[in-house]
């Protein structure tokens, strides 16, 4: 292969990385601030509305005071594990959002395996929670790791599994053409409802939202793994977590609401960067819906016991899933979708 | 085990373990960078052989189990309160509440104070029930004087109490909530509970710790400010218990976690002296109000409320259904409030004759009660309060081991117990 | 018959529908939560009918706090403004009854100098030491110290709070209350004696007169510092008013010539101090 | 008189005339730095004859028998007091004579304890013997030093001749008598202010119950009494109480030392029986000078009498029912050039100016009251002023602390009474009846004076 290809290739790798790892923050910070506004809201409460219009600075200020903030090491705690964990839990969230397609032509890596790696990838960030909760040498922080641990185990299957009735369907691993394929044949969410519901619950596990926050359950557990993390360590742990929501809400839209598309016939003489604005346009508005409905959810619901959470898992999701995998992978023989 | 049993610290099985491996390995030993501190020493091993076999048996670690020590510093302690939990895992084997963070000393302050300025000592100890703390020392001290309040008094008193068991009652719904996660009811209970305490405060002039109470009637009569407020309330009470109530009653999840839940039976309550809400919500219908009335509760009708299952579910409708009964007192007084004055003639410093006198309430949290003795002096000679959210603590042991860690919190707060009370 | 997922659904529309509902929080600075009349935690004061303040900005509360927690300012009924704190600023505060009450002393002080005045320490806590530091003896601590110093600096006082282990408080409000002085006097002080019998023997005229040779008002000094003038009822004339007191001599009964004689003598640097008794034999009020 | 002035402070003189038992010693030349010469005029006979014939019992019965009643402007009897202190239970028990001369004015107690400091001295043990005291107080204002020097000289000696201190006249009676120099003010003279100012705090009331007699000193069971009341008792136990009660009034008995000042002849102290009309207690004095227009009775605490009320009895109920009270005793003599409002103007003023600042009505009424006695005499009154003055001191006197503050509005009120018109004239027309030229000396003394032209005009 010739050099410019090779260059070019690597430039555009430079430049993607640069961009999603620019994103990730501000992207956390609307994120906290929706959270923040809504919740208010739905308490009969204003919320922040002091700090810039509207209040809208609120969680950036929020993020500079994590900033200044007295950065506090145990001396009982292991320092290099202790360390590692923030530093590895959020960049299981960066990394994933690499193969998160915004719009056409705005993927950062267009994997043929793209989901495969997406969920692999955000996998690793039971393990930084794991370590968190071992290293912090608080036995809060030892239950709340534990729990994440087993949490995401019994919660990776299902989810895994409701996503792979749609690639069976699409017959592709590549985010890019799984929407392309949703253009031709209409959202996956008329294909694959089972799946969309599996994949709701199974994600906000996944990503320790309420009701599965069990975590870091504040009222039992005083804050899980965090406990024993201050100043910035805690804020990379506060911002993957928002940044997790963000992204499974926008593979969620990616994989059942037809990610970039209109909900109208997406105009294809629209190509190029028109194309690519519009396509993020799309992606984020519906993005941030999903995001607000969990926002929603967490201002409505109790949380769920951790036993429960796993019962739930392993009876009823887990067997959904599979019955659901069933006959879609039925449907595609028989009617060779 | 004999009693001079070696308590294990956990911090010293961990390092004789490494040191074990280490040597095994046949590697130096290690060098521990940590201080005296440690997280394990948080865990309130006392640095003692243990005195009861109580401690022994608590104390005592088996293989695989571990103490957690919730408090004084947790978020959801009630107040300051420290339980040693030993867990097996998430699983519960053994509570111990450990008592006393919050203890002021209020008996040993209203004996060194004259009967008249007792009623300010008592208002902090259950400081969501300040109304019903000064209720019974005013009834204790009005049959120690052998002086009765006047009819309107009574009446205003009866209704500023149920205004009271209103917005304590209604931040136990919050709590409940909040101990299991949910953030947003605490919030709407506060706004019920801030509209009865502007009430409260129109006619007793404070907000949170009134002060109200007289021996022989009540502070200030109720003005035409408080009547304008009591309507406005009234007229919108009840949209706000729904509001929170259709946020967590019929919720699947909250069910999941209250059905079943610290279940306790009648005869347990019982047998440890449970009362109010806690006992009505086991089935037992013993309403002091009824049972033993005082003020002018015999002219009000109403009748005991009471369900059966005794778990959190049931302690929690136990108390919406109150909340509705007391709105329902409240209208009845209002109705029935006589004209006349509000203050009986007392003498500034009262010197009862030698005697004793006991006063009993219906307060949010249970029977509470004062018992008040006379050696002819201007102050009492003692004072003794019981106090309900002590004993209903007192099931929480009995009721937790068997649940998970997450249970211990939601459970103690379906029991809504105060630690301005438990402590005194 | 529930139907699963109903009862989140109805939490659910709940706290939406709460998204747009009228908020109830109230944005503290800029509107205020309506209190009851009734409402006893206001901290502010109340005026009268008048429109005056009810709070006579006495400072008993400033002064008996025993860690010195209050300070204030106000108008006292006068309408002149009233500051309590450090002895430097004193001369903001003119009523006289407030001054004693907060035991301070009662005229503006001229020359700061005189407060740093250095006391004789061992000698104070030889004194104090005689009468076993029983606060009993606070007063007659107190008098011995002026007749030493004419007036009781504030070191002293410091010094007595100190070593007796009385509150600074109460040993500024016991030395208020008893007709001490807490400011030096500049000169010769003469004091006319305003009790019920000296005045109605013509106190009065003798006040006028006086002020009007001094050429200052009572609780005043002059320029040069040589005189000061102040009225008091503890000179306790009785038979010889009206009656004045130069320095610690008692002279009456007086004629308005009489005294400006007296003056004169002064002034004319005859310190010989004729005594009183001599003073009462020679001079008959016509 | 001469050698008499030469043994007292010039400030006292004794007024020829009237009735001689306090004063007998006094104006009969007796040394009173000699315990020898004080012995020969029967002192300490009293004490001798309480202390080995009646016991405590009795001297509290022999008190009782004469219907002594304080001196000190209250009139409650001695006797009840000494009864209650008695009956109280307690290992430690004071007797404090009030010395602190709380209106200047007053010549009483001073003379006494100048004069005859021994039938004080006695009066104090003869109470602490009664009331089971093993401690008496002698509180003396601090600036009669001559007083003080006296009355200690007099402690050294009868102590040294076993008449004080310790196992009196060989009895197992023991009593420690201590002279406290206190700092003189209106308000010292109350005993609950008084007894605060003796533990070195700053001489405020305390609410009653409890009283003195109950909890007082340090917490121990206190009696009060008026300097001259202790002196009536020792009086008492030296001559009986029948020869005591053969003089007075029915409700009033014995005497009382009354000092005369204003428009008198010649102002000074003298002895009357109670009950003596008014007008005989000014002929002691001389008269009047020009024609007496009122009488204030009683200081700043008592109240003014009208001329035609002259011939009332100098007595504690008759001057009380008449608005006025006997105070310590002054009796100040007023003639026709004196402006009734600028007199209660200054009695209150004084008032004003003594007072501890403790109660809110007394501190913050005296100046009201002072503000509106001003409106009035500049002439923009206020419409309701009037009402005020009385609404004011009704509050006063029913929130009070102590009598002192109870009866401040004493002097406003009985002239108010008695020379409305005078009141009304200043108010609606400006001008003054008594035709007194309202200037400077308007001003309270202790604020600056508008300014010397004026002054000097």
């Amino acid at each position: 292969m010739d050099l410019g290809a090779l260059l070019l290739g690597v430039g555009r790798f430079l430049l993607s990385t640069t961009l999603i790892l620019l994103l990730t923050v501000p992207t956390a910070f609307v994120v906290i601030q929706m959270e923040l506004k809504i919740i208010a809201g739905s308490q009969l409460r204003y919320g922040p509305n002091r700090i810039g219009p509207w209040g809208m600075f609120q969680s950036t200020i929020h993020g500079f005071k994590v900033l200044a903030k007295e950065d506090h090491i145990p001396d009982q705690a292991d320092r290099a594990t202790f360390t590692l964990a923030p530093w590895m839990v959020y960049m299981a969230a960066a990394m994933s959002m690499l193969v998160i397609p915004f719009a056409p032509g705005a993927i950062a890596a267009d994997f043929n395996i793209g989901i495969v790696y997406f969920f692999a990838v955000l996998g690793l960030s039971v393990v930084g929670l794991l370590i968190a909760g071992w290293a912090s040498y608080n036995k809060y922080s030892l239950l709340g790791g534990l729990r994440s641990a087993a949490q995401m185990v019994s919660y990776e299957i299902p989810l895994t599994l409701s996503v792979v009735g749609a690639v069976v369907l699409a017959g592709t691993l590549n985010f890019r053409e799984l929407i392309e394929w949703q253009r031709a044949h209409g959202w996956m969410l008329l294909w694959q409802p089972v799946g969309l519901g599996i994949f709701y619950i199974a994600s906000l596990a996944e990503i320790n939202r309420t009701p599965f926050d069990m975590v870091e359950a504040d009222s039992e557990l005083v804050a899980g793994p965090f406990t024993e993390y201050s100043g910035m360590r805690f804020g990379f742990f506060f911002f993957a977590e928002y940044l997790a929501l963000f992204i499974m809400s926008g593979v969620m839209i990616s994989l059942f609401f037809g990610g970039w598309l209109a909900p109208w016939p997406f105009p294809a003489e629209l190509g190029g960067f028109l194309g690519t604005v519009y396509g993020v346009f799309w992606f984020f508005i519906k993005t941030y819906i999903f995001v607000a409905v969990a926002v929603l959810l967490r201002a409505t619901l109790v949380r769920v016991r951790v036993d429960q959470l796993m019962g739930a898992a392993w009876k009823v999701l887990l067997p959904l899933a599979m019955i659901n995998l069933l006959v879609t992978a039925a449907a595609v023989v028989v009617f060779n979708l | 085990m004999t009693s001079d049993v070696k308590i294990p610290d956990p911090l010293e099985l961990e390092r004789a373990e490494e040191a074990r491996l280490r040597s095994a390995a046949g590697l130096a030993p290690a060098a521990r960078t940590g201080g005296e501190y440690s997280g394990f020493e948080s865990v309130g091993l006392p640095d003692r052989p243990p005195e009861t076999e109580r401690e022994q048996e608590l104390y005592t670690l088996d293989e695989g189990e571990m103490l957690v020590n919730m408090g004084p510093q947790h978020p959801s302690t009630h107040g300051v309160m420290r339980l040693v939990v030993k867990v097996r895992g998430e699983v519960v084997i053994d509570i111990d509440p450990v008592l006393g963070y919050l203890h002021r000393g209020i008996e040993k302050l209203c004996e060194n104070a004259t009967y008249t300025t007792v009623m300010t000592y008592v208002d902090p100890m259950d400081y969501l029930a300040s109304m019903h703390n000064e209720h019974a020392p005013a009834i204790a001290f009005e049959k120690l004087f052998g002086i009765k309040a006047p009819k309107r008094a009574e009446y205003i008193r009866a209704l500023v109490v149920e205004l009271n068991r209103v917005f304590s009652h209604s931040l136990m719904m919050g709590f409940l909530a909040l101990d299991m996660g949910g953030i947003t009811p605490i919030l709407y209970s506060f706004i019920n509970r801030d509209e009865v305490v502007d009430l409260l405060s129109a006619i007793s002039g404070q907000r949170m710790l009134f002060n109200f109470f007289r021996v022989g009637g009540v502070n200030f009569d109720a003005n035409d400010e408080f009547f304008s407020r009591l309507g406005t309330w009234r007229a919108n009470v009840v949209k706000t218990i729904d509001m929170s109530e259709r946020v967590i009653t019929d919720n699947e999840v909250f069910r999941a976690r209250t059905i079943g839940m610290g279940v306790l039976s009648g005869k347990d309550a019982i047998a440890l002296g449970v009362s109010g809400p806690n006992l009505r919500a086991s089935g037992v219908p013993f309403d002091v109000r009824k049972a033993h009335p005082y003020s002018i509760y015999p002219e009000l009708e109403f009748e005991v409320i009471t369900h059966a299952a005794g778990d959190s579910n049931a302690r929690y409708l136990q108390r919406i259904a109150e909340i509705k009964q007391s709105i329902h007192l409240i209208d009845q007084i209002v109705d029935k409030m006589p004209h006349g004055p509000v203050q009986a003639q007392v003498p500034g410093i009262i010197r009862p004759k030698p005697g004793r006198a006991y006063g009993a309430v219906e307060s949010p949290r249970g029977l509470y009660s004062v018992y008040a003795v006379s050696d002819g002096g201007p102050n009492p000679y003692r004072f003794r309060m019981r106090d309900p959210s002590f004993i209903s603590l007192q099931a929480i042991p009995k009721l937790m081991p068997g649940h998970l860690i997450a249970d211990t919190m939601a459970v103690m707060a379906s029991f809504d117990p105060v630690m301005g009370g438990v402590d005194k | 018959m529930r139907i699963p997922g109903f009862g989140i659904l109805k939490g659910l529309r709940q706290t939406g529908r709460n998204y747009w509902a009228p908020k109830v929080t109230l944005q503290y600075p800029e509107s205020r939560p309506t209190m009851p009349d009734r409402w006893r935690g206001r901290l502010d004061l109340i005026y009268d009918p008048f429109g005056e303040h009810k709070c006579e900005v006495c400072f008993q509360c400033a002064q008996v706090c025993p860690v010195e927690a209050i300070d204030m300012s106000g108008f006292d009924s006068e309408g002149r403004r009233i500051r309590y704190g450090m002895p430097e600023i004193y001369d903001e505060r003119r009523d006289p009854n407030a001054f004693r009450r907060a035991g301070l002393a009662a005229e503006p002080m001229r020359n700061a100098a005189r407060w740093d005045e250095a006391i004789d320490k061992p000698w104070l806590h030889g004194l104090i030491d005689g009468f076993g530091g029983r606060s009993e003896a606070l007063v007659a601590i107190f008098s011995a110290v002026q007749e030493r110093y004419g007036y009781l600096p504030e070191r002293a006082l410091h010094q007595v709070s100190d070593e007796m282990t009385i509150h600074w408080a109460q040993v500024f409000g016991a030395a208020g209350l008893g007709g001490f002085r807490l400011l030096p006097a500049e000169g010769h002080l003469v004091t006319v004696c305003d009790c019920a019998a000296c005045r109605f023997a013509g106190g009065d005229e003798l006040l006028t007169a006086l002020s009007a040779e001094l050429g200052i008002a009572p609780g005043d000094a002059t320029d040069d510092g040589a005189w000061s003038l102040e009225t008091s009822s503890e000179v306790a004339a009785g038979a010889i008013a009206p009656a004045i007191r130069i320095d610690t001599m008692v002279y009456g009964p007086l004629t308005v010539a009489q005294a400006r004689h007296l003056i004169d003598e002064r002034k004319r640097g005859d310190a010989r101090a004729s005594s009183p008794t001599r003073a009462v034999a020679g001079a008959r009020k016509s | 008189m001469a050698e008499q002035r030469s043994s007292l402070s010039p400030q006292i003189r004794i007024l020829p005339g009237g009735e001689q038992r306090l004063l007998a010693g006094i104006s009969g030349g007796v040394d009173p730095d000699s315990l020898a010469a004080a012995r020969k005029h029967r002192a300490y006979t009293g004490l001798q004859r309480a202390v080995e014939k009646l016991g405590p019992e009795g001297t509290v019965d022999e008190i009782a028998g004469a219907s002594l009643r304080g001196r000190g402007g209250g009139g409650y009897p001695a006797a009840d007091k000494w009864r209650a202190a008695r009956a109280t239970p307690g290992e430690r028990k004071v007797v404090v004579a009030n010395l602190i001369g709380a209106d200047p004015t007053a010549l009483g107690d001073r003379a006494l304890a100048e004069g005859d400091p021994h039938l004080l001295l006695e009066g104090a043990l003869i109470a602490a013997f009664a009331t089971g005291a093993s401690e008496a107080i002698l509180a003396v204002r601090r600036d009669w030093t001559l007083g003080i020097e006296r009355l200690r000289r007099a402690i050294a000696e009868a102590e040294a001749a076993h008449l004080a201190g310790y196992l009196v006249l060989g009895t197992d009676f023991s009593c420690v008598v201590s002279v406290w120099e206190g700092s003189g003010a209106l308000v010292a003279g109350e005993e609950t202010a008084l007894i605060a100012a003796l533990a070195g705090d700053r001489g405020m009331p305390v609410i009653r119950p409890p009283y003195p007699t109950e909890r007082g000193f340090g917490g121990a069971p206190t009696t009060v009494q008026n300097g001259e009341t202790l002196a009536h008792a020792a009086w008492i136990l030296r001559h009986g109480a029948k020869k005591f009660t053969s003089v007075g009034s029915a409700t009033g008995r014995g005497t009382k030392l009354v000092s005369i000042y204003g428009k008198v002849a010649q102002s000074g102290l003298a002895e009357v029986a109670l009950g003596t009309p008014l007008s005989a207690v000014l002929a002691l004095a001389g008269g009047g000078t020009g024609t007496t227009k009122a009488v204030f009775v009683g200081g700043a605490g008592g109240g003014a009498l009208a001329a035609h009320e002259l011939e009332k009895p100098y007595d504690f109920d008759a001057l009380h029912s008449a608005g006025a009270g006997i105070g310590l005793g002054q009796v100040l003599v007023t003639d026709d050039s004196t402006c009734m409002v600028d007199t209660a103007r200054f009695f209150l003023d004084y008032s004003a100016r003594e007072a501890c600042g403790k109660a809110v009505p007394c501190r913050i009424g005296t100046k009201r009251l002072v503000e509106t006695l001003d409106r009035i005499l500049a002439a923009t009154p206020r419409p309701d002023d009037f009402n005020l003055l009385r609404e004011l001191s009704r509050k006063m006197t029913d929130t009070a602390l102590c009598h002192l503050e109870a009866r401040a509005p004493g002097p406003m009120l009985s002239t108010l009474a008695r020379f409305a018109d005078e009141y009304r004239a200043h108010a609606e027309r400006g001008v003054c009846l008594a035709g007194a030229h309202h200037g400077a000396e308007l001003q309270p003394l202790l604020a600056p004076l508008p300014g010397i032209e004026s002054a000097a005009s």
